[in-house]
């Protein structure tokens, strides 16, 4: 069931095309005035494109939807293949429903050269959906490492003191991961005598050496996007020192392209080096979940706690991708895998609401007094009132809160990791109270309180959230409770795509 | 009764000479410009040996050749010489490390 | 003997372009100062009408003249063309330098036609003589265009060191040359490799004649440990003529290879594919790493030519045709990529400014966003980075490996690519990141910017629709 | 009678909604709340006399009395929902939580009424407070009312959260001060901890049964009784026993028994009616409620009923104890809810659930009663909480001294008070689970008799200090002591009523009835024979036993220390200092904790970061490679060195490298 327009092709190039558009409007910051709207129109009217993948998305069956397929480079017999399943389709959503708010938080914010901005993150749209459509693997890289470029530039023109350290981190850290993953890609388009189709990779049976090599490669380089314990370290410096939109699209989107991989390249490609290697996967996002979690509560930078929380937040997506095998060991229970697994994407989902947020808070905040730091606030709450209620809000769904988004994924994975193994469950647990440990000490510190003396002319004239603020809040806001009350809509569309994944994986065995 | 052997390890001496001469000399370019001169003869040494011994005329053509290319070398590079002893007022080889890194 | 018609109209393009540059040569002699634009454009219509000849007798066929000597092929078309296309650029490129330094003489065309025909002459050569007179017929313009800058200390030392150092290589390889003659008493390729593959001739004594051969080869690539003149050449050289050489020579160096082991030596493949290994090894490796403590652009770029000759070798050790075809695909990339950079580091320099410092590169994109764009549309591509055309280059040649086992050498050379990544990223980084240290604005005469954004979107372009070219190079093999 | 259960949930949220999100006058979110709660009280007394009295079944035109409204998540068979389970029990639940929210609602327009005074006039959020306040008590109730309703354990758990965030942000509610924000993360912590065992047992539930929904679970579990699990490596547990113990811990945190217990006492930062509605009568009896409600399952593990067992008399003894050294009222209220709970706790351990929620109903009152008793005390003594300066204000405020005395009364447990049927079926409960020999239930009977004597020796002191004696505030307040509004006294009285009577007429249905027939479960053996012969008798009988005569004695001693010999508890406490220390130092439990969790944590924190993540990570092995190449790039550099006879040599040796490699003579 192919749309009559090509939907998924609007979504990528309208962006991309806009940003070129905006780029050439700009001939000085001045005219600002101009672009902004522009952008913001482009960005919105992408966000309603991509509204009918979700309506007119048939949740009954897991082959790929909405498909285009092109020649691309006969040559090389890769194809111009776009398409979505249950999987990529939430992410292609949420990609074009933060971007707006993207842009509209970089409002009056951004003075130096916001043209640029704008179409930086126009352009970076159009790619990061290239990447979840994209159905041939080569298409797919070009898309993921293209996507570097604009956050590299985000990060190092419009960050903050040691953006030019963080930027090249970023870059070539993930660089590093990726190109391992090309090596991979290569040897598998030798193997499926020369094709690139994702979905014909799907099929190779590889032996299992080269199973465990391709995994680790593609581990390589997922793990650094995601990014899983011990490749983590780019992130908190990026977060810290990339402008508050920059942060929101890595932790909201960027993030989410690592776990994604997983799910259309790892599982299926190399299910039996999954399965073996599936205990190293849940000891790091165990790591991940705990010790991360012990770190970000010492942070002193608002953005590197949360930018840690957000690692250990997603340790719970790859425990409850990898979980699956234990599962189906202990209980043949094929819904229990899906629990897990679907959990895992509702909580990328979620995350990419929640840690936005708090990231956009931290940018209101940041906005005012140009300080992460948070012994410079204290007592918030006093001069913000409104504001400080969505910040608790988020917070609350941060330490993953019933009713919010954020519970539904951890409740899930804990649930069935649960019936793998107790002690996995047990530490994955531990999460309710180191998350609400980090998150809601940093509240306490920041907003609660009373003013101290000396900020009384810093905190104490600081001005409550206008109009646009508390727009984009609230807009988010909904989403985290909506989904908290009622995720079965977010479910309902993977829930096939996740169950053929799994009989997938558990046949190809 | 001279063989082929003989010549061609004249030819591999008068080569290693020049190589020798090449890398040992630090003092002055024209020697190194008269090393190559030596090289290219080592080479036509070996070309015509072969060429007598093979009985195949080519290799004598192909060392006219070489001999003109040869001369030509070394007037470009008797012109280079020039130049740079116009700047740098030495043509020692010790002095030609202004780049390096 | 008399040389049938036929056999000149093969030949045309070569006569053509020698007759011009004697022509211009005379010409530059007499003419005035204020004619001098007669050059430059005498030049550019020998270039163009010399793609003309070539392009007008580009039958499919294999043609070989000249009592064998001079062959006529697809390859050996499609590189000429490119070779044309580069030279032509590289005029327009280097005109405005060329006038700010008072070189917009007749020499620097003459010389660089003579360049070109020794290039096209090696290009199309399937004997050992003709290959050696094309080359140094090459080599010898090269050294003296570099020296051409009579007053720079640096352009003379560059000159000197290039002279000698490629006078001991070519040596090396008359040396080689004179070993297989001597094995197997011919000249001609086609021959040698037959007598090879007849087998009846001792390994060893080949093998040794083979070294000698590649290390002639591996100095024109400047693969290490061969690489040393390179550095010093590019960064001596007035940049118009390092332009040059950075660009259109690889071409001719790939032919060289390709004529040399391909043609000649298939034989003993098993053998050039360890050594090419290693080469292509210590090249990608010390490029790129010895690139990052670089200060000078002309010199950092030298350093990646070091590091890109490596990944154009990877193709061709495969010693299968697609690999060719990679590494031809490689190589044409390469240079025009080079050309490329070189051309936005002339339109920064100025008459008495030489913009070779990585820091000249500060804060372009205030200055002109738009040469900023192009400089790192080039560099990513540099870095082998999608969706730029470098990165098919490195495709192609990684795939080729992997496809014949070295998966080991292909993660080896990725990660060596991501290494070399920092320093182009650190010239996007002055570009982007830094404040200018100039605000002068960049003047350039409209050709030069067309043709530079030409080239910049061209990379871009072609990087999205490789088609086109992966074709032109597969069709040649 | 659907829409009429999804309307008393709903009711109080759109109050909530209603005052809190919109920008209302202060009487606009007063009248909303209070009606909002006020009806969705009327509703479940409806709902009450139908399910109780008519016994009906409310839902699906009187065949079920479980409702679904909607499917949450659902994986194959598995079905997560949301759901309504209106039976006897809840309905009790219900009406309680309803009554005691209304009442605190109304109070709450007097007591806060002058709320501006807590807050630094440049606080916005002081602006709005009053009206914020309302929301938050209005969300707790529909929050609550999600728990007690609840048909499966999602719910339940969601429900269990939520009251703790509004608990949370009540504590906080004077966000200005740092003892309350201090005391409302330490609440949220200890109760995530709580919850933590809480979500196992709930994996667990999923685990073994495949379900979350009660009646499956219930129906399901006999079969299980003999399934067990390994959690340690050859060490067998029963999964019930399992399941029991990890639900268990979360009641421990939200119903504060020992050592998750150390929350309570700090929450009373929070204003008084909170301290009422949440710490007293409402969302600490949760825990109980729950266990209650998993009768079924707890009826078949003893292991996990005697572990209840002796955590509750722990709580029961020792927190009394705390109660004593108090000074500051509300403190002494706080401790003796903590041991009240150690009561009901202790029932559920000796499998007297109907016991146990008997008082958590009653205590609901009558602690409620004694809270907002205490509250207009603080009013009148302008937010003075010290009952040193206090005294002899029954002359002041005759309505809350008369109130005062009933909740005290009712407390203490003395004869036809409300406390004292509760109190006393449950010590005979435990006894009978002593003679049924059930393990630690020894200990239990005799730390509950004991706590009888404690539990009146420090109500009466309160009550003594607060209302007897010479009056010991200074002299400004004194002049303006007067009795507190009419919106402060009504519901005093209000809830002075049931403190009184509801114990009497209730008893009969609740613990010897069949009042909870449907609800709650009893495994035969574990049924006391015991039977009601009327409530004389059993006040009669009540008077033969140990318990009245210690609170009696209780009283005594109350009296002749803090009315007759004054100066005696000095005394007292300069013979005991060391005992005296331990006790305000409340077994020295904060301060542990904080050294050991919060500390510990903090410093692990650290150590992770500074030399995990900054030192090894990033410094040895990013930065670290980064440097490496760098150092190999100046290293390399130098074999440029710009020399031709290095250039050449190193060609040289390139080529006698390659030939000697690849040529062989």
């Amino acid at each position: 069931m192919s749309a009559e327009l090509p939907l998924l092709s609007l979504l990528i190039w309208l962006p991309i095309a806009g940003g070129v558009w905006v780029l050439t409007q700009s001939k000085d910051s001045e005219d600002a005035l101009l672009v902004r709207p522009i952008a913001l129109t482009i960005a919105v009217l992408t966000f309603l494109f991509s509204l009918p993948l979700f309506f007119s998305f048939d949740i009954t069956t897991a082959s790929m939807q909405f498909e285009e397929k092109l020649p691309w480079i006969q040559a090389l017999n890769t194809y111009y293949h776009l398409g979505v399943d249950g999987i990529s389709m939430p992410l292609i959503l949420l990609t074009t429903f933060i971007t707006p708010l993207v842009i509209l938080s970089a409002w009056e914010v951004i003075k130096n050269r916001p043209a640029q901005y704008m179409a930086a993150f126009l352009i970076m749209e159009g790619l990061m959906n290239g990447v979840f459509a994209a159905l041939d693997a080569m298409l797919f890289y070009v898309f993921w490492e293209a996507m570097l470029v604009p956050m590299f530039i985000i990060i190092g023109v419009w960050g903050g003191a040691n953006r030019i350290y963080a930027s090249l981190k970023f870059f070539l850290y993930t660089l590093l991961g990726s190109v391992l993953m090309l090596v991979a890609l290569l040897y598998m388009y030798n193997q499926s005598g020369g094709q690139f189709s994702i979905l014909s990779f799907h099929q190779l049976n590889l032996s299992s050496t080269a199973q465990t090599l391709i995994f680790l490669a593609f581990l390589a380089a997922f793990a650094v996007k995601v990014p899983m314990w011990p490749v983590h370290t780019w992130l908190p410096d990026a977060h810290v020192e990339a402008p508050t939109g920059g942060s929101v699209v890595l932790a909201a989107i960027m993030l989410k392209m690592g776990t994604y991989g997983f799910l259309r390249f790892s599982l299926p490609i190399t299910p039996q080096a999954s399965h073996e290697l599936a205990w190293f996967i849940i000891l790091l996002s165990l790591i991940a979940v705990v010790y991360i979690g012990f770190v970000a509560l010492v942070q002193q930078d608002m953005k590197k706690l949360i930018a840690y929380s957000s690692i250990s937040h997603m340790g719970f997506v790859t425990l409850g991708f990898f979980i699956m095998f234990a599962i189906l060991q202990n209980t043949q229970s094929k819904d229990i895998a899906a629990m897990g697994i679907e959990g895992a994407m509702i909580q990328m989902i979620s995350h990419g609401f929640i840690s936005g947020a708090l990231f956009l808070c931290v940018g209101v905040l940041y906005d005012r007094l140009h300080s992460r730091e948070i012994s410079t606030y204290g007592g918030v709450a006093n001069t913000m009132p409104r504001f400080a209620m969505f910040v608790v809000l988020f917070a609350m769904a941060n330490a993953g809160l019933p009713g919010t988004s954020g519970f539904v994924g951890e409740f899930m994975v804990i649930l069935s990791s649960f019936q793998a193994n107790f002690w996995i469950a047990f530490l994955a647990s531990t999460t309710l109270i180191l998350g609400a440990a980090y998150t809601l000490w940093m509240i306490k510190r920041v907003i609660y309180g009373s003013i101290a003396d000396d900020k009384m002319e810093t905190v104490g004239r600081l001005t409550d959230i206008n109009a646009r603020e508390t727009f984009i809040l609230a807009i988010l806001a909904l989403a985290v409770l909506f989904f908290g009350i009622w995720p079965a809509p977010l479910q309902e569309v993977m829930h096939v795509s996740v169950m053929n994944l799994i009989e997938h994986v558990t046949r190809s065995q | 009764m001279l063989v082929l052997s003989d010549f061609l390890i004249l030819g591999a001496v008068l080569f290693c000479l020049s190589i020798a001469g090449i890398f040992l000399n630090r003092k002055n370019i024209i020697i190194l410009l008269m090393c190559i001169e030596l090289m290219l003869l080592a080479v036509n040494m070996n070309f015509i040996a072969f060429s007598h011994f093979n009985a195949d005329i080519a290799g004598q053509v192909f060392v006219f050749f070489i001999l003109t290319v040869a001369a030509a070398e070394a007037a470009i590079g008797l012109a280079i010489l020039v130049v740079l002893f116009r700047n740098k007022h030495t043509i020692n080889v010790e002095d030609l490390d202004s780049m390096k890194g | 003997m008399n040389v049938p018609m036929s056999e000149l109209y093969v030949l045309l393009p070569e006569i053509f372009v020698l007759v011009m540059a004697c022509v211009i040569l005379l010409v530059s002699v007499y003419i005035p100062e204020q004619l001098r634009e007669l050059n430059y454009q005498l030049a550019q219509l020998t270039v163009i009408g010399a793609a003309v000849f070539t392009l007008g007798n580009s039958t499919g066929s294999t043609v070989v003249v000249m009592n064998s000597m001079f062959i006529h092929d697809p390859m050996s078309i499609v590189l000429k063309a490119f070779i044309y296309l580069i030279t032509f650029t590289v005029f327009l490129y280097s005109r405005q330098y060329l006038q700010d330094r008072d070189l917009y003489k007749g020499e620097y065309f003459v010389l660089s036609l003579y360049a070109m025909l020794g290039m096209q002459i090696m290009v199309s050569a399937c004997h050992f003589l003709t290959l050696y007179l094309g080359l140094e017929l090459l080599s010898l313009s090269l050294y003296a265009m570099v020296a051409m800058q009579r007053d720079s200390q640096q352009a003379t030392e560059a000159a000197m060191k290039y002279f000698i150092l490629g006078a001991l290589a070519s040596g090396m390889l008359l040396y080689g040359i004179s070993m297989l003659y001597g094995i197997t008493g011919t000249l001609e390729l086609q021959k040698l490799s037959a007598v090879i593959a007849e087998g009846n001739i001792d390994n060893k004594l080949l093998v040794f004649g083979l070294v000698f051969i590649i290390v002639g080869l591996a100095f024109k690539l400047g693969a290490v440990p061969f690489h040393m003149w390179l550095p010093d050449v590019y960064q001596g050289a007035p940049t118009a003529v390092t332009l040059f050489i950075s660009a259109a020579p690889k071409l001719a160096a790939f032919s060289l290879l390709m004529r040399f082991l391909v043609d000649g030596l298939s034989g003993l493949h098993s053998d050039w594919q360890a050594i090419l290994i290693i080469l292509s090894i210590l090249s990608m490796g010390l490029g790129n790493i010895v690139a990052i403590a670089q200060t000078n652009i002309k010199r950092m770029l030298a350093y990646s030519a070091i590091s890109h000759a490596g990944y154009l070798m990877l193709g061709i050790l495969t010693a299968t045709k697609d690999g060719y075809t990679a590494s031809m695909f490689y190589t044409i990339v390469y240079a025009l990529m080079s050309m490329g950079s070189f051309g936005v580091i002339l339109l920064l320099s100025r008459a008495g400014f030489e913009a070779e410092r990585l820091d000249d590169f500060k804060g372009l994109n205030e200055r002109n966003p738009w040469y900023a764009f192009i400089m790192m549309i080039l560099m990513l591509s540099m870095a082998g980075l999608p969706p730029m055309l470098g990165f098919w280059a490195k495709w192609s040649v990684l795939n080729q490996i992997v496809l014949s086992g070295f998966v080991w050498l292909a993660v080896l050379a990725v990660i060596f690519s991501v290494i070399g990544a920092f320093y182009y990223l650190r010239v996007i980084k002055l570009m982007y990141f830094d404040k200018p240290e100039s605000t002068e604005a960049i003047v350039a005469n409209a050709d030069m910017r067309i043709a530079i954004s030409l080239n910049g979107l061209g990379i871009l372009a072609l990087g999205l629709f490789p088609q086109m070219l992966f074709q032109i190079c597969s069709k040649v093999f | 009678m659907e829409f009429i259960c999804l309307l008393i949930v709903l009711l109080p949220l759109i109050g909530s909604i209603g005052a809190g999100l919109f920008t209302v006058s202060r009487k606009t979110a007063h009248w909303l709340t209070n009606t909002c709660v006020g009806l969705s009280f009327f509703l479940s007394v409806y709902v009450f006399k139908l399910i109780v009295l008519d016994k009906l079944l409310p839902f699906h035109s009187g065949t079920s009395n479980e409702l679904t409204l909607y499917t949450w998540l659902s994986f194959g068979k598995l079905n997560l929902e949301v759901g309504f389970l209106v039976d006897s029990l809840t309905a009790m639940m219900m009406v309680t939580v309803t009554f005691v929210s209304w009442m605190v609602h109304i109070y709450t327009i007097g007591y806060m009424s002058d709320d501006e005074h807590n807050w630094s006039d440049k606080s916005l959020a002081g602006k709005s407070s009053y009206q914020r306040f309302f929301s938050y008590i209005s969300l707790f109730t529909f929050s609550m009312l999600m728990l007690v309703m609840s048909n499966n354990f999602l719910q339940l758990f969601f429900g269990w959260e939520a009251v703790g965030l509004v608990s949370y942000l009540l504590i906080g509610f004077w966000l200005q001060r740092d003892t309350a924000i201090y005391a409302n993360l330490k609440a949220f912590l200890v109760n995530r901890v709580g919850d933590f065992g809480f979500l196992l047992g709930i994996a667990a539930v999923l685990m073994y049964f495949n379900t979350l929904d009660y009646k499956e679970v219930f129906a399901l579990a006999p079969s299980l009784s003999n399934v067990s699990i390994e959690i340690f490596p050859d060490i067998e547990w029963s999964a019930i026993t399992i399941i029991c113990i990890f639900l268990f811990i979360g009641a421990m945190g939200k119903s504060a028994q020992v050592p998750l217990h150390v929350w309570l006492p700090d929450s009373m930062e929070g204003p008084t009616p909170i301290s009422a509605l949440i710490h007293a009568a409402t969302m600490v009896t949760a825990g109980v409620f729950m266990v209650a409600r998993m009768s079924p399952l707890y009826e078949l593990s003893t292991t996990a009923l005697s572990f209840i067992l002796i955590v509750g008399a722990i709580t029961a003894l020792f927190m009394g104890f705390l109660g004593l050294v108090q000074n500051d009222i509300k403190r002494v209220v706080a401790y003796s809810t903590l041991s009240q709970l150690g009561y009901m706790t202790v029932a559920l351990g000796a499998s007297a659930y109907a016991a146990g929620v008997f008082h958590l109903m009653t205590h609901a009152f009558f602690k409620a009663l004694l809270f907002l008793a205490a509250g207009s005390v603080i009013i009148a003594m302008h937010h003075e909480q010290d009952m040193r300066k206090m005294g002899g204000l029954r002359k002041y405020m005759p309505i809350t001294y008369i109130t005062a005395l009933l909740g005290t009364l009712a407390l203490t447990g003395v004869p036809f008070f409300s406390g004292f049927f509760s109190k006393d079926a449950i010590i005979e409960a435990v006894h009978f689970s002593y003679e049924e020999g059930r393990f630690g239930a020894g200990f239990a009977y005799f730390s509950l008799v004991f706590g009888v004597f404690i539990t009146s020796l420090y109500s009466f002191r309160m009550f003594f200090l607060t209302f007897h004696g010479k009056e010991r505030m200074d002299e400004h307040t004194r002049k303006h002591l007067h009795e507190s509004p009419v919106v402060v006294t009504v519901p005093l009285i209000l809830l002075a009523i049931p403190s009184v009577l509801i114990g009497a007429f209730t008893i009969e249905a609740m613990l010897y009835g069949d009042f909870f027939e449907s609800a709650i479960h009893v495994a035969k053996e574990h049924q006391s024979s015991h039977d009601f012969h009327g409530i004389s008798t059993f006040v009669v009988h009540g008077l033969t036993q140990p318990p009245f005569w210690l609170v009696l004695a209780g009283f005594v001693t109350a009296y002749s220390l803090y009315m007759q010999w004054t100066g005696l508890p000095a005394l007292i406490q300069s013979k005991f200092v060391f005992l005296h220390k331990i006790l305000l130092d409340n077994y020295g439990f904060d301060r542990f904790n904080s050294w050991f969790f919060a500390g510990g944590a903090r410093g692990l924190g650290t150590l992770c970061w500074s030399v995990g993540d900054v030192k090894l990570i990033d410094g040895l092995l990013v930065n670290g490679s980064a440097k490496v190449i760098g150092i190999f790039s100046q290293v390399f550099r130098r074999i440029q060195t710009g020399f031709l006879s290095q250039y050449a040599f190193a060609m040289i040796i390139g080529l006698l490298v390659l030939l000697g490699w690849f040529v062989h003579f």
